[in-house]
This record gives structure tokens, C-alpha cells and sequence, in this order.
């Protein structure tokens, strides 16, 4: 297993920061609209496991909270802020919106905005990679939430049945929109459903990139070795709200207080900082580059043109 | 009557059904302390309680196919399903179970079920979050398919729903929510049946036929076409199934002509079926082809450039209205 | 916990043995047209099962399989076969056909025909029961193969969630048409599922209807009492094949062997012999019952009018 | 051509893809030892093994989701859903992705995947196995949606479907599969496209058009029409989607007469489209209304009583032309 190269690492997780309290803002000011959702919180679930990732070999498909998973994978935040802006140069060209984009060069698959949706489609990538003998992985990002779904139960059942080369990634952020995991599920977590799979089931601290990233190459390997498929867990908190315009009844400041001292980013900066693996400097310099890029991707997205509307009934089959 | 927005009235409708029938209960993803992702059951949960207003896990198929078992029991569930786009993963239980129970199994099972969900774009929501499927359902044989275009129908017709013996899928489209208009106080003590299309305007020259939020839009073309001396009757069909024909058929024989508005697409949309049926029984009353105005065959985009050149809009039944009247 | 009435018991899959056969006869002399789907060595679990159930208070969902069902409901033979038959007097007028059939009166409220369909409609009446406070209990059977279907999950969860007044009895016959339980799923057994959802899970001896009756009698007199649901898994064999004209290409002839050997009914009557409960008299007199039964239910079918295709439009809305 | 079953010319449809497409693999309940609910893959476990002839859970969900997202990574599956009545349960991953991935996602992205699956009554299976569910689909931009009525079609228009890059439902009714007829020894090597009609039978009095087995019924209606005189023109829609939309107009330009002959339910079914069609666009060329022989809107009963009487027969195809060219 390689290192996980924990500057590029605490870059990623600020520029994911960084993009989407960016979007908050813009849609509080009502520069974007219809409907997104920030990952604040999570960087490091999407940082650990992408990082992970054999790029432009492996695939890993989303959810509704994809951003960071786009950034993670090395996405280019223009074209996703000009996605949530409409744009034509956004990767979906505006027909997507926040929840539907991918970037096939980078293995980066989106989702399809149905929670759970992405499940199948990646178990099915592993089954193609698997019979093609391809050595690649599918990485399949879920909440806790979407674990609820029927094609979740269908989808592991059949991966451990064919040892398909799929990760199955729960980023257990406590919370499906307002419902806590413990009014929606009766067992532990998510990781105690992969014994109904006699699939290994394991538990990550969410909040560090590099537990993610050891249990994820972990489960890399052994899926690529032609072990077989995993269930990680990654226990986490969204820190922001469900999507725009949620006042978050549901929990307590107290909670939210609590684990935004565990903030994955404070965390993994203070330890580089403690173990003198990052400067001031140094610190000052990639925050001031991650901000960059995301004042960038916003200017880009608003100088981009709209879709043409004489484009909308193009491509509708291939 | 007062006036309220399309999410009060809704709310109202089960706030009064929930208080005179104990059998009627909520069931649906984040309707109790989130309210629903479009508030219509805010406030429900703290006066009514989290057995009766039941928050779900996500799992659409499993709790849409118990609130069939409930309704064969002998409640009254009324579902939400967040987006009607996510209806499809419970098609199975609604059209092979509930749809069928009754019919197949005869008296005295009944299946007491509303679906309620939010349907249609105009929010840039995006391709799996602003669909008009409507169409789908009122396929079925066994479902009944209600789609209001006001707050006082979203009130009255979800009364009639709930009340209703059989399964019915209530449309609310999301810009309903917002729009105002009045709305009654108290829900009408006798059941009203649905399967009455309502003449929201009279007019002598082309009959404008829609439901949901298409009837606003039909509205507002009437009254531009009226600025051109063009007199459009438009009808609101309210519940598509059953359909009320009758209104329909009178009105074109009157008018000669019809145009059609219908968010869904184009192909195999309702529209289709209406026409039809004209055409059927009223052919000889038909001054020339008829039209409908509808989105084209794609998914809907959550650019707004896109969304707006995909959805019908007042322009295009004003278009396509004074055409037919020109013919 | 009351005692089986093993006598009664004996009669009842006695019935249910004949009947079946019978109507495989049908079949094959092409007097019976249409599906219909065997529980030929399946009928411990049945009557095991439905003997437990408070006779017009509790309720019973169905599967495909499910003419042993009715009948071990206390079902009448003679209307099970006129639906068969398409005719009139069937319980469904002709319409449902072998998978679709009720007897509400006594609970039995049969299946839609899709494999697991049947899962969520129980626990929705077990939910149903619950709010209204009417101490019923919801029973529900499925296949081996229905336990791979989404709704078992989403409707196990919530039942556990919500300890719901429901018996999940799985009838684990070690097939779901030709596919063997161990290429459906990769743990040892169904019941392993229950788990996942902090549900009692066990498994029952499913060829003796004293074990079944004592698992399902627990599990109801738990989920009576408010502690929620309990899955059961029987294990069993259907001696018969999935469907008419099933050449069961997918199992060997030693193992029907071997498990003709386990026959359900010929243990039974073999063990009441034995403990000398059952004379040899009072076995033929069953045995001619039974098939009194079966061959009346016959002659009522065949001599039932078809159902009015005047008719035919009448009743889609109550 | 030799003479062959459906059944047959859909395996050799298949064995002949496996063969030429190391990517072509299927997916489905039953369709190895057992050869499918309806043999039609029986012996193709022999011949290309459990990997590519891969029997599957019951999950029709999962898989099908899971077939999408191996198209997505290259591979072509094959599904079988073993009864249409059960692709409802589907039909979130058909609609909500398979059909909208091309046109959200742009290319390169192609989910080349078809979906097999039998339909239509006819066999006493009752009202869970024995629906005509195509018009659903034929609504969802983004499927394309073939029904063969021959055995020569069901072969050439699954090499064709295959071949396609685009999602495909491939409907077979079940009566098809025993049906007899000429069919090509190899299929053609260049790919034919989907959404050509063709005409079954020339006419100058009225256009029937049909697709799957209401083809062969129409065509014996044809038959007896012209033992009394009248020249039906009978039209085999072939594909819902795309629709052959020219074939059927030039038709009806030159007849004036109408009729759609469709298995499934009366209400919102692809009749209603297809006239609807045919009146935006030809109505100066029809000479009186246009007729559909469909079901009631009812579901399918078992019972054979009850069946004969809701699906459509040669005897009504026969009374509703009749009646046009009459009237
Ligand atoms: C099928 C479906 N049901 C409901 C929704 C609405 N929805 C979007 S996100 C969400 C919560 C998902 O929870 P989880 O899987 O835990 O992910 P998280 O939002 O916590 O990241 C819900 C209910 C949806 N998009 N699709
Ligand atoms: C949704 C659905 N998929 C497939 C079928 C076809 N089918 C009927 S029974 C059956 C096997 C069911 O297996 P199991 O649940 O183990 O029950 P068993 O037949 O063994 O009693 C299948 C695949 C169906 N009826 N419904
Ligand atoms: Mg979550
Ligand atoms: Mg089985």
C-alpha cells in the first residue's frame, strides 16, 4: 500500500472547504439556484477514499453530496461550478445541475440523484470489470441513509455472491436529511449489514483522511487481488445543513458544537502542523491557493455562456 | 374564504383529516420534525405525534407497499414521496398491488391509499427531481389520478382523496405551494367525488384543456388571447383518472377547437389520451387538428436556460391557441 | 402457548398433499390451464404455521405457493380449485387465478404474484394493527429467493424499528425455481439476515409441523405481546417442481431421494403411529376424508359456471 | 429461411451476439440450467458458460441497475426480466438512469443494454403475468422500445438492439414464441436501425396498424376483411420508440381509415399516441374518426372466460374497420 500524501491531501480538503461553503453563500445571495448539497464536514471521507483510487483505471460513483467527491478525484472545480450555475461549460453542459455530473476521464461516475441509485450502477461496473479481467475497482459512495434501500440489500448480495472488485463506502453522517440513523435503523451501523452479505464490514473514523485511506486501499487491494468486495463505514458529520434553506430542528447546537471540534480539517492541520509537516507558510500559501481556485471556478462559471436552447433536443440517444 | 398558499391549504386538508378520521395516519421521508422537503406537514407532527405522522427510512417501495398492507387493514394512509420522480421505485406495488387488490379480490377489500408528491420543474431542480409522470399512472386500471391547480381544489380534492375507498396518486405540483388564492375553511362534511372537470374561464373560440400547475399557465394564456379578441375556454381536468370526458367533449363542440397543455413529454403523454378520446366521440364537432403543448422528449435540465425552453410556457398555448383559432 | 391438535394437523396436510397432486394431475390432462405452483413436501410449514395464527384476528400474506396456505388456513377446498378452474365460484370469480386468492374472513389474505410482494403488505397490516391497538399479529411467508428482493429489507428494517406486531417465516425449500440457495446468497441461511435488522432470527425444522408451530406460536406470542417481530426460516424441500412442466434439470434425483425420505407427512404419520396416537383405522378415515375432499372440490369446480364476461368491466373501483 | 419458432430465432438472435461480442453477456432469473421461464436461452449456458449466461438472484432492481452501470463500463448486457409484469420494479433505474445518462452526461458516455422481456396474455397467467406494459416505456425519452411480431423480426431486431448503443426494451410476447415463420440463417452483418415500420400487407380501404402479437391478429383481420370486399393495409409498428411515424401517415393518406389494434389497457395506451399523431399531421386526410381495439382498462383475469373477453380478438379488429369503411 503507498503513502497517502498528506499535503495533497489537506489541499484537496480545503479546496473541497473552500468550494462549498462557496456555494452556500452563492446560493444564499441567489447567484445559483435550484438545489445543492455542501459535504462541509465530510472532506475527508472523500479525500481519504479517492486518494485511494487507481486514477483513470478505477471508477467510483457518488450521491446527491458530490462535490467533494468530484474534487477529491482531481475534477476541475470550474466545470462543477459552472454545472451548479447552469453553464455550458459546466460537465453536464446545465443539464445536470449540482447532483448529476461525471468526469469519465477521471473514473469519476456522479450519481443520478436517486438516493441509493449509484449502488447497482457501481456493482455492475465491477461485474464488467471483473469479466473483462481489467483489475480495476468500482468505489461506491453512499449515506447511511441510502443503506435503507432495497437495491443496497440487492447490490451487496450479488457482489459478495461473484466477489466482484467493489468497495461499498457508507459515509455515515449521522443523519438522512432530518431522520438520525439510530429512528432508521435498529443495528449499530451500517458495517453490521455486511455479515448479512458475508461481506467484511469495517468501521473508519470518518474525520481522518488517513484511516479512510488505509481502510479504503485496503479494500482496493483485496477486491483488485480478486478477493471479493467490502463494506466500509466512515463515521462522519455533515456539518452544514441537508441542502440550502435547512434550519436543522432536528439536532441540537450542542451536537453540532461537539463535532465541529472533531472538524476534519482543524484535525489534520493541527497534526501536520504539531509534527512540524507544515509550515506557517506553507499553510498560509495552500489556503490561499485553494481560495484561489474557487474564487477562479466561480469566475469562470459566470462568464461562461449559457446552454443553447436550440441544443435541448440533442442528444437524447447516441 | 380565505385566502392561503397551495402548501396551506394542502396542510390544512390533513390537519382536518387526521383530526375526524383516527384511521388516517402520515407516513413519508423527513414529514415530521423537517416538515417535508416542501413543509407541508410542518406543524403536523407536534399536534398529531410521530405515530401518525411516521417518519420513514428511504426506502420508497418497502413503506409505499405497507402503507397498501395498512390500507387493506383498515387505515387510511396518506404517503408522501418526496419527489415524484422517486415514485418509480414503488410503480411495482402501486400498479401490481394496489391497483389490482380490489378488482381481483373483490369486496370487501379496499384499498384506502393516497399518494401524495410533489411533481413538475420550474425550480432547476434538475432531471431526477422535476418530472411529470403523471401520465403513467392514469394508465393503470384501478388508480385514480388527481392533479389540482388550486389551493381550494388542493383542499377539497385531497379531502375527497383521503376519503376515497380506492388508491389515488395526488399530484401537487411545486409551484403550487406557493401560489395564493382562497381557499375554504372547512372541508365539505359530504364526500365530494372526484372525476369533475371544473371550466375555469368560458369562451367561445378554442377550449384550452390542462390540470396542475398547466392550468395557471392555460389561465394566463386566455387572458392574452383575449387581448387579441381570441375567447379560450379553459378547462381544468382536475383528476385524470377518471376522467370527465363530458366536460370536455361539451366544450369542444361548442368551440370546434382544441389545444392541449401538458407539462410531461410529449410522446405518450396524457394529451394524447384526451385527444383521443375527442376525436372518438367528438370528430365531427372538430373544426381542424388539434394541438398540444407540451415538453419535448427529454429529461429536464436544471439549467435555466434549458428548463425554460423545455416547459411549456404561456407563450407557446398562446401560439399554438391563436393557430388553431387562424386555421 | 397452546398445543398442536396433531390430528387436526395430519388432516390438514393430508389435504393439502392431495390437492396439490391433484391439481398437478389437472395439469397434465389439460383440464387446468393458466400457472400454478406446488407446496408438494412443503406442508409442515403451512399448517405448522397457520394452526398458530388466531383464526380471523391474526392475517397471513402469501406467496406464489400458496394453495397450502389457504387450505391450512382453514380455506375452502372447493373454491381454491374453482378459481383454478377460472370459474365463478373461485375465491377471486376466476380473476386472481392460482396466486391470487383471499379468504378474508379467515385471515388469509394470498399473495399479487410478484415474488416478495407479499412483504411489505404484512408489515403494513402489522402496522396498521399496532396503531389501532388490535394486540393481531401480521404472518408472512416467502421463498429463499424472495429474501434477495429489496422489500424484505426495507420492510424487516422498519418492522424492527418500529417492533411491529410481525412473523416473517421464510420457507427455505432450498430453491428459487432453479437457482440453489447457496448461488443466491453467501451466508449460511436467510435467518443470518435477521441480524441485520436486530431481529430474531432462527431456523426451524420446516418437514415438522410441531417445530414450526412452536418457533411461529413464540414468535407470535412476542409480537402479541408489543416486542416486535421475529423471522423464522424452515427449512424444507419442495418434493414437487417449481411449476407445471419443471423437468428440474438444476437438481439431482438422489437428493429428491433423500429428501423424499424427510416426506413431512409420512414422518408425521409415522411418529403418531408409533406413539400411538393415530390408529390404522382412524388414518384410512383421514386419508379418505382428505381425499373426499379433494375429489369434491373437484366436481364443484368442474361443475361451477364460468364467470360472466359481462362482468368483465365491473369492480376496478370499490 | 428456414422455418423457425420465435422462441428458436431469439436464441439464435442471442447465440449469434455472444459469439460475435466478447462484451455481450445476460443477466436474468433462471435463463441458465433452466434456459428461461420460456426457454429461451436453453443450451446457451453450454455453450458460453455461467459467466456470460449469468443466472442471477431475485433482484430485478439490483441487476437491472447493475446491467446499466456494466453498459456504462463497456460491457453490452442482456437482460431478461422473466414477466413484464415484474420490470416495474425496474423501472427507477430504466428511467431515472439508463435512458437519461446519454443525454445528461454527454458523451462519451453510451449504455448499450437491452432488456428482454415477455408480455401479453393470452396463456391464463393472470393479472400479475400477462400485462402489455410497452406504452410506459415508450413515454421515457431515452428508451427505445421494439416488439416484434414475427420470428424473422425477433431475430434481425435483437441483433439490431443489441448492437444499438442506446437502452433498449425488447418486448416478446408470449404467444410469439411459438409462432413459426421464416427466419434469416445469419443476421445481417451491418447493423440495421431501429424505428422502421413495415407493411405487412398492402390495402386501399383502411390502415390497420399493430404491433407484437396484435400484428398476427391484425393480420388474419385483414384476411377476413377481405372476404367481405374490404382492403385492409396492415401496418407493423415494430419499434414504439423511435416511432416510425412516415409509414403509418402514408398510409392513412391513402386509406383515410384508421384503426390501432394494442394489447395492453385502453386508457393513456400508445394508440392514443399514434392517433394522435396521425391527427396533428394528416387529419385533412382522414374521413371520419379513427378507431383502437385495445383492453378495457381492466387487469388481465386468469380465468379464460375472462381473458378471451378483455383482449383484443380478430373478431373486434374485423367490426371496428368494418364500421370505418361503413360509415
Ligand atoms: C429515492 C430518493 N428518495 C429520497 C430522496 C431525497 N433525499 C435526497 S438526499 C436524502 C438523504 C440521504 O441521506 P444519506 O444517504 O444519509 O446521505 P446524506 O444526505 O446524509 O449525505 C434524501 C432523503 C432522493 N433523492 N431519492
Ligand atoms: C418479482 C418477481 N420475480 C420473479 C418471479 C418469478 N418467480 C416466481 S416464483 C420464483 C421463485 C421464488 O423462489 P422462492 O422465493 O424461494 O419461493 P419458492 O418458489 O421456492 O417457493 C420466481 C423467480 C416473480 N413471480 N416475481
Ligand atoms: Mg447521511
Ligand atoms: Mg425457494
Amino acid at each position: 500500500m503507498s503513502e497517502l500524501d498528506e499535503l495533497a491531501a489537506y489541499r484537496l480538503m480545503l479546496t473541497i472547504r473552500y468550494f462549498e461553503e462557496k456555494v452556500e453563500a452563492l446560493f444564499a445571495q441567489g447567484l445559483v439556484h435550484g438545489t445543492a448539497h455542501a459535504a462541509i464536514g465530510q472532506e475527508a471521507v472523500a479525500v481519504g477514499a479517492c486518494l485511494a483510487m487507481r486514477p483513470g483505471r478505477d471508477c467510483v460513483t457518488s450521491t446527491h453530496r458530490g462535490h467533494g467527491h468530484a474534487l477529491a478525484c482531481g475534477a476541475d472545480a470550474n466545470r462543477i461550478m459552472a454545472e451548479l450555475f447552469g453553464k455550458a461549460a459546466g460537465y453536464s453542459g446545465g443539464r445536470g445541475g449540482s447532483q448529476l455530473m461525471t468526469d469519465p476521464a477521471l473514473g469519476y461516475w456522479g450519481s443520478n440523484g436517486i438516493t441509493g441509485g449509484g449502488i447497482p450502477v457501481a456493482t455492475g461496473a465491477a461485474l464488467s470489470f471483473k469479466m473483462r479481467r481489467q483489475r480495476r475497482v468500482a468505489l461506491c459512495f453512499f449515506g447511511d441513509g441510502a443503506s435503507n434501500q432495497g437495491v443496497f440489500h440487492e447490490s451487496l448480495n450479488m457482489a459478495a455472491l461473484w466477489k466482484l472488485p467493489a468497495v461499498y463506502i457508507c459515509e455515515n453522517n449521522r443523519y438522512a436529511m432530518s431522520m438520525p440513523v439510530e429512528k432508521a435503523m435498529t443495528v449499530s451501523g451500517v458495517a453490521a449489514r455486511a455479515a448479512a452479505y458475508g461481506m467484511p464490514g469495517e468501521t473508519a473514523d470518518g474525520n481522518d483522511a488517513a484511516a479512510v485511506y488505509r481502510a479504503v486501499s485496503a479494500a482496493i487491494a483485496r477486491a483488485r487481488r480478486g478477493d471479493g468486495p467490502a463494506l466500509i463505514e466512515c463515521m462522519t458529520y455533515r456539518l452544514s445543513g441537508h441542502s440550502r434553506g435547512d434550519p436543522r430542528v432536528y439536532r441540537t447546537r450542542e451536537e453540532e458544537a461537539e463535532w465541529r471540534r472533531r472538524d476534519p480539517i482543524r484535525r489534520w492541520r493541527a497534526r501536520l502542523r504539531r509534527e512540524n509537516r507544515l509550515s506557517a507558510d506553507e499553510d498560509r500559501r495552500l489556503r490561499g491557493e485553494a481560495r484561489a481556485c474557487v474564487r477562479a471556478a466561480v469566475a469562470f462559471a459566470r462568464r461562461s455562456p449559457e446552454p443553447d436552447p436550440a441544443t435541448l433536443e440533442e442528444g437524447v440517444f447516441a | 374564504m380565505r385566502i392561503l398558499s397551495g402548501c396551506e391549504a394542502l396542510r390544512e386538508g390533513l390537519r382536518d383529516a387526521l383530526r375526524r378520521d383516527k384511521t388516517v395516519f402520515l407516513l413519508g421521508e423527513d414529514i415530521g420534525a423537517y416538515g417535508g422537503a416542501f413543509g407541508v406537514t410542518r406543524g403536523l407532527l407536534a399536534e398529531f405525534g410521530p405515530d401518525r405522522v411516521r417518519d420513514t427510512p428511504i426506502s420508497e417501495a418497502g413503506f409505499t407497499g405497507m402503507a397498501i398492507g395498512a390500507a387493506l387493514a383498515g387505515s387510511r394512509p396518506v404517503v408522501e414521496i418526496m419527489f415524484m420522480d422517486f415514485i418509480l421505485l414503488a410503480f411495482d406495488q402501486l400498479a401490481n398491488m394496489a391497483a389490482k387488490a380490489r378488482y381481483v379480490f373483490g369486496a370487501p377489500w379496499t384499498c384506502p391509499l393516497v399518494i401524495r408528491t410533489p411533481a413538475g420543474g420550474g425550480r432547476g431542480y434538475g432531471p431526477t427531481h422535476s418530472q411529470s409522470l403523471e401520465a403513467l399512472f392514469a394508465r393503470v386500471p384501478g388508480l385514480k389520478v388527481v392533479a389540482p391547480s388550486t389551493p381550494a381544489d388542493a383542499k377539497t380534492l385531497l379531502d375527497a382523496a383521503i376519503r376515497d375507498p380506492n388508491p389515488v396518486l395526488f399530484v401537487e405540483h411545486k409551484l403550487l405551494y406557493s401560489l395564493r388564492g382562497p381557499a375554504p375553511a372547512r372541508t365539505p362534511s359530504r364526500r365530494e367525488p372526484l372525476g369533475k372537470a371544473r371550466v375555469v374561464r368560458r369562451g367561445r373560440d378554442v377550449t384550452l384543456v390542462a390540470w396542475s400547475w398547466m392550468t395557471e399557465l392555460a389561465r394566463r394564456a386566455a387572458r392574452e388571447l383575449a387581448a387579441t379578441g381570441i375567447e379560450a375556454e379553459v378547462i381544468d381536468v382536475r383528476t385524470l383518472a377518471p376522467l370527465d370526458e363530458e366536460t370536455i367533449q361539451a366544450s369542444v363542440r361548442k368551440t370546434g377547437r382544441l389545444t392541449i397543455v401538458e407539462e410531461g413529454c410529449r410522446t405518450g403523454g396524457f394529451a394524447a389520451e384526451i385527444g383521443f378520446r375527442v376525436f372518438e366521440h367528438a370528430f365531427d364537432s372538430l373544426d381542424g387538428p388539434l394541438r398540444r403543448v407540451t415538453c419535448p422528449d427529454v429529461p429536464i435540465s436544471a439549467a435555466p436556460a434549458l428548463e425554460h425552453a423545455a416547459l411549456p410556457s404561456v407563450r407557446a398555448i398562446v401560439q399554438a391557441a391563436a393557430a388553431l383559432v387562424r386555421e
